[in-house]
């Protein structure tokens, strides 16, 4: 089990701020949104597109960052801080 | 320490008190951003910004640490506010110390560049039109 | 316009005076300058700063003037203080506001570095073992 | 006539703060410098090197510059402001 969290313009468009999700043994972070997408029904490239970044507990991964029981992922949409 | 905070800040005090705790000091270069009227051609009235609770502040001291490793500083600090924020207020603050001012300079506009493409911090503009995050990196 | 003055300054106000005037500020850099209590490895007691009266104040505007000429920038202000300044107080305020940052960090460290080359300002240091004018460019 | 302002270690070197000269038909800055080194006792690289500057009525200008009756030159030592 892993908790995604959504921020921003995605937590709009998927609706939720956060959810819990399973996963099976080893997923990366991009099949785990594939896996959403289709579950929440949202477009795929809501969650997976190049201007996206990822993060697991807290620090910056690629979409292939294999993920492991309890992590906490975030889907952070382009950055504006500043 | 960063500090994320929903209160405004006092510039000048903050300055001082980072320049009064080391003797060493000879520049001090600082950041202020505040917020424009004016944006994508469009009146402003106010911006909101959201961060990632956690993982904005752990990021927002790893700049930091960062900073004082890549430059020859004294120190830094770093003020970013939270929550809802009307035009011509404050709304992030970066200070860099250092004995000689160059590096001042480039640690401070590091950091702000920086703090742009890394920490999860959103911005919503609320404008005579309307409302949107802002997706891209002026 | 630009002040040259005995009297210290309030940072956080001249920076708020500046931003505050100015609706489509989005940043302002600002430079520091204080008195180090080292130098050349000597232990540093106080400054003393000369000026060339009706020159440097002179000079000090078109500073300014070439500022906004040079960089898109919505203003600036330089304050430098003249006389005996002791060891961590405030020598000189340079600040740019602007609606983008990265000119105000050109601007404000252009201002410095150009301040430094041609405004007639002498600084004497007085040190654990003796006093001496300042006579290169660190 | 001209007026001569000397500052910071030049005018401890000169001992004096300011002084007046005459000077005669066409003569440049540089000419003056030399004439008030000779004068005034003090060597002429005090006057004239490399690392001075030097200003007529407020506004920097090179050793060749022209001086006219009336003008106010100064003679500024390396400058060390900020």
């Amino acid at each position: 089990m892993v908790r995604v969290r959504f921020f921003a313009s995605i937590k709009e468009k998927v609706g939720k701020s956060e959810i819990e999700a399973y996963i099976s043994g080893s997923e990366t972070v991009g099949v785990l949104m594939g896996r959403i997408a289709d579950e929440y029904e949202v477009k795929r490239e809501v969650l997976i597109n190049d201007t996206l970044l990822y993060a697991v507990n807290h620090n910056h991964v690629k979409s292939d960052y294999l993920l492991k029981d309890g992590d906490e992922v975030a889907v952070l949409p382009p950055l504006s801080g500043g | 320490m960063p500090r994320l905070q929903r209160e405004n800040f006092d510039v000048g005090k903050e300055i001082c008190a980072l320049t009064s705790k080391n003797q060493r000091t000879g520049a001090a270069v600082s950041f202020l951003g505040v917020v424009r009227d004016f944006s994508r051609g469009e009146d402003i009235e106010k911006l909101d910004f959201e961060h990632y609770p956690g993982m904005a502040e752990k990021q927002l001291e790893m700049l930091e640490t960062k900073a004082m490793e890549k430059f020859d500083i004294l120190d830094c600090l770093i003020i970013h506010r939270t929550g809802v924020i009307t035009v011509n207020e404050n709304i992030v603050l970066i200070i860099a110390i250092s004995m000689h001012r160059r590096v001042a300079f480039r640690a401070c506009e590091w950091m702000i560049n920086t703090l742009k493409k890394n920490i999860p911090i959103w911005k919503k503009e609320f404008s005579t039109t309307g409302k949107y995050w802002v997706e891209d990196h002026p």
